[in-house]
């Protein structure tokens, strides 16, 4: 077992219960004892926290370290600045952050819809080639273009996962979710084509010549 | 005649040695003059050229 | 998923550790709470859990008391949870329906000063732990069979006695060169320090050891094109003139070499007049010219700069070597070692390189900003102890080119899936501890593979790897523990491989099954790091002991507090 | 380590030496002395509950007696087995002096006074020295003053300093402001206990201490035998407070180490001690130096050596990053003087061989990177075992069979044969077990020997 065990949906999971802050320790590296987990669970956190961050959790409630197990020290050092931290921000919601409770709690329930979801766990997954040996064109990617590419993707997921939410709750119209949602309806519009294409939607009804679209459950 | 073998000295040489006869099946006496085994290498603070820690 | 129905009764034992834990944690509250918690159906302090008495009380708990779970709140897992684990196996109950937690180390000792809170803590560890407990399931361990022969490939000096030393404990041993006779890079040599024994000599009695051998089966001229499986069983397919042959092994080792690196471009390299270390062995075979009376050596010639940043270790005691074995052909001749640092490392170089001394080389320290000319006749050097330039005089220049990696060091690799480093040589498991271990189970290596190595390195090496290779041979099969990665639900498997990409062990592959593609664990190669299980987008993957459920379940119980 | 612990076929006899060998390669009688802990290991849980209680503080050898530990022990915080272990040199009880705290502290009645050395003997095929090595004494050099000057260190003494589980907790805290340090924590502790004293004086004649003593040196209470007493603390108290005072003050100043000299064949490649070279020091000093740069930014370091021999895997990519990275120069000289400078800063006289130039330069603290010597029993370990040596006291080998002795079925590995570093000392152990294996594995070839 090692840090790269570490599922981003978990972490997004136990913000949603309630956690006020997660330190995920790993060794250092070239000293992993799974060779590169920890290089995996870093890059894991980093895009987790990109995304955290986003939907309006103040991003130092999750921290990537790294300490071996032979630096009692060290560790302590991590710990206490990290619990002293997380002390001054206080509880999840309650003033530290940027979106508060109750809402807060929505969010991270969508960040991990996003984050068990297939785009951005392609893209963590494909991380090292993009960044080592280019994409399927041989293009590689610098750091900071993976960002900003990691960026446009939670951006949409988020955007998609707020959506579908909404949908759970009851058929909704494009003006209605783009209202609800504050995103700009052709953006809606865009989501809710590729939605239906995939089947995850359907039409419900045409009221007043407005369509409104619900939610196929999905099995399992 | 004997299957078994004496290791003298728990260093890293000596805990290597044991556990690769150990793993092939093979009963290894460790014997280390000083209270716990790990010689040099356990005072070490972190080992070149990967910095990782020691032992 | 664990049985919905089945009726589970936790035990938890709580340790005092004399008064390590109990000195400095309220261990009545912490029973009382433990006895609350969901399916606990048995609680009991015990003062030091891990002595006999202690181990005894959890198998009568087992026994008596019908328990099947057993969590054990005590000191830390690296030491004691084989025993508890095992002491479970004892009486019957599956050893991995166990969980330990640690209220030593994490409480008692790091919250001495404050008994409620580190009482609080402990509960919480608890509260986790039976959680997590509730959901365990059985786990058997997993063994496989092991092809009791290895596989060598490369028949220089460390893979000769790699085969040799696996045929001598009773195996057998494939061994596989590319060339047309064994001996690799020693067929180039003259003679080898520090004893100075004819290089000839030295692959005559090996070869003659490894042919007398009934065990070992030789391959000259050929090369391994094909390698499937894992440690144990693994198929490969060898490309000999006489067709391609089909072998199984459980193990193979890496001694595919090295070579010389041939200077072009550099110091007026010619072959003839400027030639390098190897070419010099080659001269001294047939007997220097007599009229070679002025020689120039010229160290870290294309090594320890921009493009091939390493040392390659044995450059200099080849230098010093053959500088000696030319004073000894032409006892007039003027011998110089023009060097940046001279790498005489250990006992017996030092000595050598005294010796030499002492026989006359002459030694100029140079500086990289300030390399060496070769010009016709003569090499121009800055001599950086003096700060003078000097010609010295030479009929013969000698470069000492490092060590660089095979040509088919690559392919080699993608064969067996095993990593090179930025130099081009084969990338141990560990560079401290794992000298001659890939990551990757049932893969060996040693010799200049790995780093450019000296003969008696090589040898040391190919014993070692072969002590290596002879542990699952000797065992004749492999058990590894069943916490790893399984395919949990197979319908979901999408078979796209992302997994795959990032296992670091090689112990996923895809194959293809009536249901279409899907994932496939190599079990006994995998190490349960959850890499792939924290990855997969279909959530298809799980980790045996660490389930999306089970380490839900403790979150859960901890935000419970 | 703790796979060496828990191996079912490995049996771990710590604490014991070997004493005597019988027989030959698949036959050896070997005599062990289990020298005695006074702790029963069958009951010992390592909990170290005594350790905590036992009132006698001596130096610590693991950290190179640059920390402490006590009478009752166990050898490291990790150590395999974790059985205490009681020095019977320092325990009281065993000293005839009143104790025995530890007893009565343990619970699994696990300390046994009266436990005596056992002497067992072992049927083995095959004998793997694995021995070690020492650290040279540089006190034998005599122009390096190391223990006379405080703050010149030898590399595993400075690797303690380093380590965050060491003395100083992974501060680069110099010895001799350590010993300030603790100078003043000892004054402190006396000028308190006096400071009690005097209280109660001052109750009693509810006055402070120092007016008083003005008056009664002015001659007010002559004949006062009480007061006589409480002038007589008072001026001892002084005799503790004003040294303590200046200490303090010079306290202020003290910071971590962050000019470090390293000094390079420390007794190796010196005819006066080790002709050889030792392979492993160079890269040792320059880890240290990478790794102080990283506990303290500020850190530099200059690494004075003849040659610096960076000849294993990505060793010479390490020594460029240290260069670069960590702000370590290489200085090639050899070091011809360590002398005392001011503010206990050690002073290097060197020859700058590329610069042809003596040179002095001061520095917080001095490393020297000590010779890989012979352990102090190898030549009654090899007598006993009857191994041939080599001329420096190392096992003798020959390079086409690395691990064999002269003495067929008895093997060698890591530094007991030669010095080597870790990756090299993990290869031949691997070899030596591969000997060892075949021997008992395969009798009818004990005599066979590993040639090439």
């Amino acid at each position: 077992m090692c840090t790269g065990r570490v599922d981003p949906a978990m972490v997004a999971g136990a913000f949603k219960k309630g956690l006020d802050g997660l330190m995920v320790v790993g060794c250092y590296f070239g000293d992993c004892h799974y060779i590169t987990g920890n290089v995996q669970a870093k890059a894991k956190m980093d895009i987790t926290r990109r995304l955290l961050k986003h939907v309006g959790l103040n991003q130092d409630r999750l921290a990537f370290r790294q300490c071996s197990s032979g630096e009692a020290a060290v560790f302590v050092n991590l710990v206490s600045e990290f619990d002293q931290r997380i002390r001054e921000i206080g509880p999840i919601g309650g003033g530290g952050d940027p979106v508060e409770a109750p809402d807060i709690f929505r969010k991270m329930e969508t960040a991990e819809a996003v984050l068990a979801g297939e785009k951005i766990r392609w893209v963590i997954g494909k991380r090292t080639p993009f960044l080592e040996s280019g994409n399927m064109y041989g293009e590689v990617f610098t750091q900071h273009e993976f960002n900003r590419a990691i960026d446009m993707i939670i951006v949409e997921e988020t955007e998609v996962q707020e959506i579908l939410r909404e949908l759970r709750e009851g058929a909704r119209s494009v003006k209605g979710l783009a209202q609800a949602l504050t995103i700009p309806s052709e953006r809606v519009f865009k989501y809710i084509t590729a939605l239906k294409r995939k089947g995850m939607i359907k039409l419900d009804k045409v009221s007043d010549r407005t369509p409104y679209f619900q939610i196929i459950p999905q099995e399992g | 005649m004997s299957k078994d073998v004496l290791v003298i000295g728990g260093g890293i040489a000596g805990m290597q040695a044991s556990l690769d006869l150990a793993d092939m099946g093979i009963k290894v006496y460790l014997v280390e003059k000083l209270p716990s085994i790990g010689g040099k290498m356990a005072q070490l603070d972190k080992t070149f050229p990967t910095n990782d820690c020691a032992i | 998923m664990p049985d919905q129905n089945e009726d589970i009764r936790i035990g938890v034992f709580i340790c005092h550790c004399g008064s390590n834990i109990a000195g400095y944690l309220d261990m009545e509250a912490l029973e009382e709470f433990a006895k609350k918690l969901p399916h606990v159906t048995f609680v009991q302090r015990n003062l030091y859990t891990c002595s006999e008495g202690g181990i005894n009380e959890i198998k009568k708990g087992i026994q008596e008391q019908d328990l099947n779970r057993v969590v054990v709140a005590s000191c830390t897992p690296r030491t004691h949870e084989p025993l508890f684990r095992s002491s479970c196996g004892e009486v019957g109950l599956n050893p991995y329906l166990f969980e330990m937690v640690n209220i030593r180390d994490q409480c008692s000792w790091v919250h001495m000063k404050d008994t409620e809170q580190g009482t609080a803590k402990a509960k919480d560890l608890i509260r986790m732990g039976v959680a997590k407990a509730a959901l365990l399931e059985p786990q058997e361990p997993i063994i496989s069979e092991v092809t009791t022969r290895a596989l060598v490939i490369g028949g220089g000096i460390a893979g000769m006695t790699a085969a040799l030393a696996i045929a001598r404990r009773g195996y057998e041993v494939v061994l596989v060169e590319r060339e047309a006779s064994l001996g690799g890079m020693l067929n180039a040599l003259n003679q080898v320090g520090p004893t100075m024994m004819e290089a000839s000599d030295l692959v005559q009695e090996k070869v003659k050891a490894i042919s007398e051998h009934s065990r070992i089966t030789v391959f000259t001229q050929a090369q391994v094109t094909e390698v499937q499986g894992f440690i144990g069983k693994y198929h490969a397919d060898i490309e000999t003139e006489s067709g391609v042959k089909k072998i199984d092994v459980g193990v193979v080792i890496v001694a595919t070499g090295g070579r010389a690196l041939v200077p072009e471009g550099l110091y007026g390299y010619d072959g003839k007049r400027v030639v390098n270390q190897l070419e010099l062995e080659s001269l001294l075979k047939g007997g220097l010219r007599p009229d070679v009376q002025n020689v120039v050596m010229i160290q870290c010639v294309g090594s320890r700069n921009k493009e091939r940043p390493y040392c390659s270790r044995i450059c200099c005691q080849t230098a010093v070597k053959n500088a000696m074995l030319v004073r000894e052909q032409n006892p007039e001749a003027r011998v110089c070692i023009l060097y940046r640092d001279m790498q005489m490392y250990g006992v017996e170089n030092e000595e050598m390189f005294r010796d030499s001394k002492k026989k006359g080389v002459r030694y100029i320290n140079y500086t990289p900003e300030e390399p060496p000319r070769v010009e016709d006749g003569k090499v121009q050097v800055y001599h950086a102890l003096l700060g003078r330039h000097m010609d010295l005089p030479a009929d013969l220049v000698v470069l000492s080119t490092p060590l660089v990696s095979h040509e088919d060091a690559e392919t080699t690799s993608q064969l067996l899936r095993v990593p090179i480093d930025e130099n081009g040589f084969f990338l141990e498991g560990h560079v401290k501890l794992k000298p001659l271990d890939f990551a990757t189970d049932g893969v060996f290596l040693c010799g200049s593979a790995r780093f450019p190595s000296n003969i008696r390195e090589a040898v040391a090496q190919g014993l070692g790897a072969a002590s290596r290779a002879s542990i699952p041979l000797s065992k004749g099969s492999v058990e590894v523990e069943p916490i790893i990665s399984v395919l949990a639900d197979e319908d979901a498997c999408r078979g796209c491989g992302l997994c795959v990409a990032l296992c670091p062990y090689g112990a996923l592959e895809i194959q293809q099954t009536e249901k279409g593609r899907k994932v496939h664990v190599i079990d006994v190669a995998c190490k349960g790091c959850g890499v792939c299980a924290a990855t997969c987008y279909q959530h298809a993957l799980s980790i045996n002991s660490f389930t999306d459920q089970q380490i839900g379940a403790q979150v859960d119980a901890f935000l419970a507090g | 380590m703790l796979d060496v612990g828990r191996h079912p076929n490995i049996e771990l006899l710590a604490y014991s030496e070997v004493e005597g060998l019988k027989g030959t390669a698949g036959e050896f009688t070997i005599t062990v002395r289990k020298k005695t802990r006074y702790v029963e290991e069958d009951k010992c849980t390592g909990c170290g509950a005594c350790a905590e209680k036992c009132p006698t503080v001596v130096p610590d050898a693991f950290n190179e007696g640059l920390g402490e530990r006590k009478a009752i022990y166990s050898y490291f915080a990790q150590g395999i087995p974790s059985t205490h272990t009681i020095d019977a040199d320092h325990c009281r009880q065993l000293n005839g002096k009143k104790c025995g705290i530890c007893a009565k502290t343990c619970q699994a009645d696990a300390i046994n006074f009266d436990k005596k050395d056992q002497v067992i003997e072992l049927d083995v095929g095959a004998v793997i020295i694995a021995a070690g090595y020492d650290v040279f004494d540089p006190s034998q050099i005599p122009e390096y003053h190391y223990t006379e000057i405080p703050n010149v260190v030898t590399a595993i003494e400075f690797e303690r300093l380093l380590s965050a589980s060491g003395p100083t907790e992974g501060h680069l805290d110099r010895p001799s402001d350590r010993a300030v340090l603790k100078e003043i924590a000892s004054l402190e502790k006396q000028a308190k206990k006096s400071q009690k004293t005097l209280a109660r004086f001052e109750e009693k004649y509810n006055e402070s201490s120092a007016s008083f003593y003005d008056k009664f040196q002015g001659g007010q209470y002559e004949g006062d035998e009480d007061r006589q007493k409480w002038a007589d603390k008072y001026a001892a108290h002084l005799a503790i407070v004003e040294p303590l005072e200046s200490l303090q003050k010079k306290a202020e100043g003290f910071t971590v180490a962050r000019r470090l000299a390293f000094i390079q064949c420390v007794g190796s490649r010196d005819f006066r001690f080790y002709p050889f070279c030792s392979g492993y020091c160079c890269m040792h000093s320059i880890k240290e130096a990478i790794i102080a740069h990283e506990h303290e930014p500020e850190t530099a370091s200059v690494i004075f050596g003849m040659d610096i021999r960076a000849v294993g895997k990505g060793f010479e990519e390490y020594k460029i990053r240290g260069g670069n990275d960590s702000n370590v120069s290489y200085v090639r000289g050899r070091v011809a003087e360590i002398s005392a400078g001011p503010d206990d800063n050690p002073v290097v006289t060197f020859e700058d061989t590329r610069e042809r130039k003596v040179k002095n330069q001061a520095f917080d603290l001095v490393v020297l990177a000590t010779a890989c010597a012979p352990i102090k029993g190898m030549a009654a370990l090899a007598e006993t075992l009857g191994v041939a040596l080599d001329p420096y006291g190392f096992i003798k080998t020959s390079p086409l069979s690395p691990v064999d002795t002269e003495t067929p079925g008895i093997f060698v590995c890591g530094c007991a044969e030669s010095p080597m570093d870790v990756p090299e000392s993990v290869a031949q152990a691997s070899s030596a077990a591969e000997r060892a294996a075949e021997v008992v594995f395969q009798p009818e070839m004990k005599e066979e020997k590993a040639v090439a």
